[in-house]
């Protein structure tokens, strides 16, 4: 009976492929625990509001324990303690080490930024202007990568000219890289900050002829950023292990809930670090990816 | 107008009864509560759009006019160390002076209220995100202002229901807002422009007047709900803050009985349209629904509702047509005399 | 004669493309009538909507008890004790009869809030519906109100104000002989009370009722004023448009043929209990009286598709036929020109032309398309017709005046071949000389063998007219008529529900 | 409104000669021919979207359905295998009966068509979130249909010119729809119905079908244009792709001279509204604007725009107005012999 079950929730901070891949995480883990339900939130909005009310609700309907990907943890600490004192609460994705969580388990956004930065190092070792492209240029996740890259690449030839937001709209994210073509004709990399910011780099280069002569720099294992990478065209990519966090961060709140703490280290901070995806390992990563996709 | 409160109500009931039956969490104290606070919070709003409504306008900006507001707020009272009571009093008077801005460009310059308010939802949500540079605007962890917080997002216990002061913030409002337009002349000469704005200047309305002061109220509360909302997420992120809300307040008003075409519409018929829209994302919630399906759940149980509604409405209509004979006859009556002597 | 308190100075009025008005002046003395007449367009409405501050004149002065001004507002007015009626109703549906009444004026409660004293409201509102002898309360809903009632309302909310001087535009343009009568007897009081009284009206026997002075006008100019004494229907009608008329009755050039169009038992909302049975022949007019609300254009509305008829049956050439739509009903051939031009008879922004075409488009087509040449050449034979005053064909409707407005509604219908045309008020607003045009028009149409259905509350123009009369009362036919029977005291005993 | 549409036009080469002239790129045939092609994709929902506001309706799905009819149409043939032309088929046999049922409801149910839509906005975007779980649907890495990419997202050369095919299709699409509406009688009973839809059913207009008429229009060019964006991007999340959209699509129709109270409205305005926002957008990116302040330069281009062109019409209005006067004497000569004879 589904509703005897303790409820364990996955809160996410919006829609998107790459939860895609943590919810894989979690159906995995789902099969190794039974005795519990394990459920996948998608707010309706990437806005604290609205995942404070998924929150609240999840909390009203006597979930036992709760891993948020908080849209804004900063300043959503009072809310996050307010759910913390009700439930078990993880964070991951983006912490918010202030509040009451029992513990983040995810990915340094700076460090996955510096990873980045090294591969722009690696593909233009004369120097030359890039310029990024990103959903919400404000997020926090957009911030610290593009603090990441700008920390690597600081002293040298190479540098961030611009980093273009669309709002998460597709059409825009594409128009905006045909446009800076047309602004920049010297601009030598582009750089796709979001999981769907390099597919759309590499379609207008590939339809501008411009593959060879722009060198592209990715986040996230969008299927045709592995494809550009796998082709050639695309530097690298930058991916971290969301498949991990719903998996392990699954498994440790059950845990957790069961009373056995052993999991959780001291600063309750748990990372995964990011893999750096270029064409040398692309066919095993990609491979791999299928694997988990289809348990 | 009654008729139409009623039937919302009793969907609401419907709706909630279901829920409740599904899930009986749904009337925990705790759930309740939560979701009468999210009522406070979009009411008072809806109530501002339901304003520009009645005079025949529309309001897109409110979405952007709280991001904004709210930014500024909370920049006021976190950077800038001004007081909370005059950060109060500067919102509330920015809200006053969009709305009048917006009310002067729809009457004395004549554009289309759709299009001055398209300006300002694009206008605000650019002048929010460039004044944080898209950064998130919050009172940081550990910030505290007491009695700012109890007031605005605080509860307090009434017979043992934690009864947010969202909540009785809207009640006021919709209390004054009621007497306004049911019961003043000005409420008269919201309904009078906005039913027909020619007739209205002939009966020696100052119409433009009256449609600026629509704006102007409805910017004022837009204001009010801002702070509100500001101090219920803590933080505002100035690209997503409030947006799509326009959208909710135009829904809670039509629900409630306006008319897109201006001269309808009642307050008590607004706030339960603001009610129903939050039952049913709460439902979406507590059922364990796919949130995915939220909006869709949402458009389905209004359409559904509104459908049925129209159905009952007709068939009553065509029940009282039968009924209505032998009153029509009695009406008639005195003119018979009249015209016989 | 009592001094002018009111004096219209050298008062000229330009439209793109009109002179609607041009130096005209009157002065108005305290307690007297004036009627104003003239044919449609001449320029009436317009002079009174300067004096009512709704138009401002192009050149000229207003002398409001000696203070001149170049152009009034419409608070101004107000102030002055001007009380207007228009033309064109200015009324909101969603108010109720004593909302629109004070509109603007409301009694309040002191205090901030300036609340409305509902009590006073309705009780200051309920004297007046009694003295023009209303059937509805001071709480009834506009929107459920009859065009006639809500013309009654109109008149109300004029005499409310307790004004200095009330212009009413046409006020009695859809009321019936007893409402008129009582609107007489209104006006008479509010002579003696020292207000004064401007009157316009294309009924001649209403001005020889009521009037001191009967001012005419004629293309924007005045062309005469008559004193009391000098008054008579041919006086007028010399003046108004230059020439002498001969009388209305034109009869049939052939009896009347069989029945074209049967209504059985037909019964509908208002009063579902009452059914309505009549025929109309081939080849004659039927004039239909009855007094307002008894239910006359709900029949109408009925026949035509527009409203479900409750029960009954519609036969046309002895055939039973089913309409639900007006489409239905046009493609029968049976037409109606609503009462109600304004929101059921125009699109007011658009084109005299395509006006005219928009029920008949079918027939302008070349190669799929609408062929605007064609369309713009019968428009212009319509307007030289029915002398629609207008610079083209390319006016739109809402610039035209209201009688002008009226003939493009008949315009529309009168280019297509009806079998059935039922006429709802078919000439109101419209001026005698154009009245006798629509005359023999229709009977033009009968000699084609066409059956005309005339509803009518002109007394004058039922009698004058029609072939045949039957009286409505309360939903059902209380009685025909023949020729040799008619007399307004036979059609008013019908009206009442009495037998002849 | 040819005359409103030559000012919008004057307001397109003010704002494109600022930015050449800022930036000469600009007109680098490149850069002209990628906001051509934007404009193609969006001109022709907002075109749909026209025929809606001119009978009097508004149409809020606008993006909802282009997210779940590219859903759909990429699913189809990239997951079922279907012959493109086929799925091409189907999707505007989706969007044609997506427009049956608003336009059924809106007439024969009498909601308000703001109500229908807004619940339409929910469904459909719950839809295409369910059916895709949230995920994103695309062609994937080196997924090929030649002709059909051509037909949809290629360009020809024109005269030097790289003429995308989203422009030939607004192109046909804006020519059909300018004959329609202006030269033909279904054209004729959109504006009357819109304008005064009891006096179109005296006169014998079918005024229901003619709405649903206008909303199955609408919901099959809604469709055309969800395949031109679906293979634009080649790739949608559902939960974001096309949101917004149907306030482009009804600012572009605003702009155009469309009034939502009906009955007005102009196909090339609409599309030059279209052009407006288009290179608005263009010029945000071109002259290096961050790209938080889009909307809000977008905002106030359109803001400014509207109001000179309303400063404009009413100098000239009073100009005319005071030549008019010995004009309209002579004009009144004839019409007065006329009525002297
Ligand atoms: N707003 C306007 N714009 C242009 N022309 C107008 C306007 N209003 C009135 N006119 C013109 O002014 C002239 C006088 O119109 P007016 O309404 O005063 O006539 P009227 O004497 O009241 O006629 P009726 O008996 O038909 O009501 C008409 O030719 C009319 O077309
Ligand atoms: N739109 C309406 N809604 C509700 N009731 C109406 C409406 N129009 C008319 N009525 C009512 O229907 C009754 C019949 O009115 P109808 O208009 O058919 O009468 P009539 O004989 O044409 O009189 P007149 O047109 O002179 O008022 C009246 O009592 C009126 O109150
Ligand atoms: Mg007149
Ligand atoms: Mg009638």
């Amino acid at each position: 009976n589904a509703a005897d079950k303790k409820v364990l929730a996955f809160v996410v901070n919006g829609a998107s492929d790459f939860w895609k891949i943590a919810e894989a995480g979690v159906k995995k883990a789902q099969g190794e625990l039974p005795s519990y339900d394990l459920q996948f939130k998608y707010p309706e909005q990437a806005a604290a509001a609205v995942q404070q009310r998924v929150m609240d609700d999840l909390v009203a309907a006597g979930a036992a324990g709760i891993m948020v990907s908080s849209v804004d943890p900063k300043n959503q600490t009072a809310e996050l303690n307010k759910i913390a004192s009700q439930t078990v609460l993880f964070t991951t994705d983006s912490d918010a080490p202030q509040s009451k969580r029992v513990a983040y388990i995810g990915s340094s956004n700076t460090d996955l930024g510096k990873e980045a930065g090294k591969l722009m190092l690696k593909a233009l070792p004369n120097g030359g202007k890039c310029v990024g492209f990103v959903g919400l240029p404000g997020a926090d996740n957009a911030r610290e990568r593009i603090e990441g890259v700008k920390e690597t690449i600081k002293g040298s030839k190479v540098e961030l000219v611009d980093v273009r937001g669309d709002e998460i709209d597709q059409t825009r994210a594409k128009r905006n890289v045909e446009d800076i073509l047309a602004a920049m004709p010297d601009v030598s990399c582009l750089v796709g900050f979001y999981s769907y910011n390099t597919p759309r780099i590499y379609e207008v280069l590939k339809e501008a002829g411009k593959l060879d002569k722009i060198k592209i720099i990715g986040f996230d294992e969008d299927p045709i950023t592995l494809g550009g990478v796998k082709e050639g065209s695309i530097v690298g990519t930058v991916v971290q292990q969301p498949f991990e966090w719903g998996y392990q961060g699954m498994k440790l709140m059950a845990k957790y809930v069961e009373g056995d703490k052993s999991g959780i280290p001291a600063n309750g901070v748990i990372i995964v670090p990011g893999k750096l995806i270029d064409k040398s390992n692309v066919d095993d990563f990609m491979a791999q990816m299928k694997q988990m996709l289809h348990k | 107008m009654h008729k139409k409160d009623l039937s919302l109500l009793v969907l609401i009931l419907v709706v909630g009864a279901v829920v409740a039956f599904i899930n009986p969490r749904f009337l925990l104290v705790g759930n309740l509560s939560n979701t009468a606070n999210q009522v406070g919070l979009f009411g008072i709003f809806s109530i501002a759009e339901a304003f520009v409504i009645i005079v025949g306008g529309i309001e897109l900006s409110v979405g952007s006019v709280i991001a904004l507001l709210g930014v500024l707020f909370i920049d006021l009272i976190v950077n800038r160390d001004v007081n909370w009571i005059a950060a109060f009093g500067i919102i509330i008077g920015g809200g006053l002076a969009i709305g009048l801005v917006h009310g002067t460009l729809v009457t004395k310059m004549r554009i289309q209220p759709f299009v001055v308010t398209l300006c300002g939802l694009l206008i605000y949500r650019g002048a929010a995100r460039y004044y944080t540079e898209d950064a998130t605007a919050g009172f940081g962890f550990g910030a505290s202002f007491p009695t700012l917080e109890w007031l605005t997002a605080g509860r307090t216990n009434v017979l043992g229901f934690p009864l947010p002061h969202s909540v009785v913030a809207l009640i006021i409002v919709t209390a004054v807002a009621w007497v306004v337009l049911h019961r003043s002349v000005f409420g008269r000469y919201l309904y009078a422009v906005g039913k027909n704005e020619e007739a209205a200047r002939y009966s020696g309305i100052r119409a433009n007047r009256v449609v600026i002061s629509a704006y102007v109220v409805c910017g004022g509360l837009t204001a009010f709900s801002a702070i509100l909302l500001a101090m219920y997420t803590r933080s505002i992120s100035p690209a997503v803050h409030g947006s799509f809300y326009e959208l909710y307040a135009i829904a809670a008003a039509v629900l409630g009985g306006c008319s897109l075409r201006g001269g309808e519409g009642s307050i008590i018929g607004v706030v339960l349209g603001t009610v129903l829209l939050q039952v049913l994302q709460n439902l979406v919630n507590l059922l364990g629904i796919p949130s995915s399906l939220n909006f869709a759940v949402m458009g389905t149980v209004i359409l559904v509702g509104v459908l049925a509604d129209q159905y009952l409405m007709q068939r009553s209509r065509r029940a009282t047509m039968a009924k209505g004979r032998p009153q029509a006859n009695v009406a008639a009556a005195p003119l018979e005399r009249a015209n016989a002597k | 004669m009592p001094e002018p308190f009111l004096e219209l100075v050298d008062i000229g009025k330009i439209y793109p493309g009109v002179v609607a008005l041009d130096h005209v002046d009157l002065s108005v003395s305290r307690g007297e009538v004036i009627a104003l007449i003239g044919e449609n367009g001449a320029g009436k409405s317009t002079l009174m909507r300067v004096l009512g501050g709704v138009a401002e004149p192009s050149v000229g002065a207003i002398r409001v008890d000696g203070v001149e001004r170049r152009s009034l507002t419409v608070a101004d007015a107000i102030k002055a004790g001007i009380a207007f009626v228009h033309q064109e109703l200015n009324l909101f549906d969603n108010l109720d009869v004593a909302g629109n009444v004070y509109i603007g004026r409301e009694p309040v409660h002191g205090g901030p809030l300036k609340l409305i004293d509902r009590k006073r409201l309705y009780a200051q509102v309920r004297p007046l519906l009694d003295r023009l002898g209303a059937d509805f309360g001071p709480d009834a809903l506009l929107a459920e109100l009859s065009l006639a009632q809500r013309q009654l309302v109109e008149i109300i909310k004029a005499l409310s104000l307790d004004a200095r001087l009330v212009i009413m535009d046409e006020p009695t343009s859809s009321l019936t002989l007893t409402e008129t009568d009582r609107l007489m007897r209104v006006i008479a009081g509010l002579k003696a009370d020292g207000v004064s009284v401007i009157f316009i009206t294309h009924r001649l026997n209403e001005v020889m009722q009521c009037a001191d002075r009967a001012v005419v006008l004629r293309d924007g100019r005045m062309v005469g004023a008559l004193p009391r004494a000098e008054l008579s229907p041919a006086a007028m009608i010399r003046l108004m448009i230059g020439r002498d008329l001969k009388s209305l009755y034109v009869p049939p050039a052939a009896p009347p043929g069989e029945a074209m169009l049967d209504i059985v038992e037909a019964m509908t909302d208002t009063y579902p209990n009452r059914a309505v049975s009549l025929s109309v022949r081939r080849g004659e007019i039927l004039g239909l009286a009855g007094l307002v609300g008894s239910g006359r254009t709900e029949l109408a509305r009925a026949i035509f598709g527009v409203d479900r008829l409750r029960g009954g049956a519609i036969r046309l050439d002895a055939q039973p036929i089913r309409i639900d739509t007006p489409r239905a009903a046009i493609e029968h051939g049976i037409y109606l020109i609503p009462e109600d031009r304004k929101s059921s008879g125009l699109l007011l922004d658009v084109s005299i032309a395509e006006n005219i075409s928009l029920p008949d488009l079918a027939s302008y087509l070349r190669f799929w398309l609408v062929n605007t040449a064609r369309e713009t050449e019968n428009a212009q034979r319509q307007r030289e017709r029915l002398k629609i005053r207008a610079p083209d064909v390319a006016t739109s409707v809402d610039s035209l005046s209201g009688g002008n407005q009226q003939k493009v509604v008949l315009a529309k219908w009168l280019s297509m071949r009806p079998k059935v045309l039922i006429f709802d008020e078919p000439t109101r607003g419209v001026d005698v000389g154009a009245k006798q045009e629509i005359y023999d028009m229709l009977r033009r149409l009968t000699d084609a063998g066409v059956a005309i259905l005339m509803i009518s509350s002109d007394m004058e123009e039922v009698i004058g007219v029609s072939d045949r009369i039957a009286v409505m009362h309360e939903g059902a036919i209380s009685g025909f008529l023949d020729r040799s029977q008619f007399s307004e005291h036979n059609v008013l005993q019908l009206a009442v529900g009495h037998t002849v």
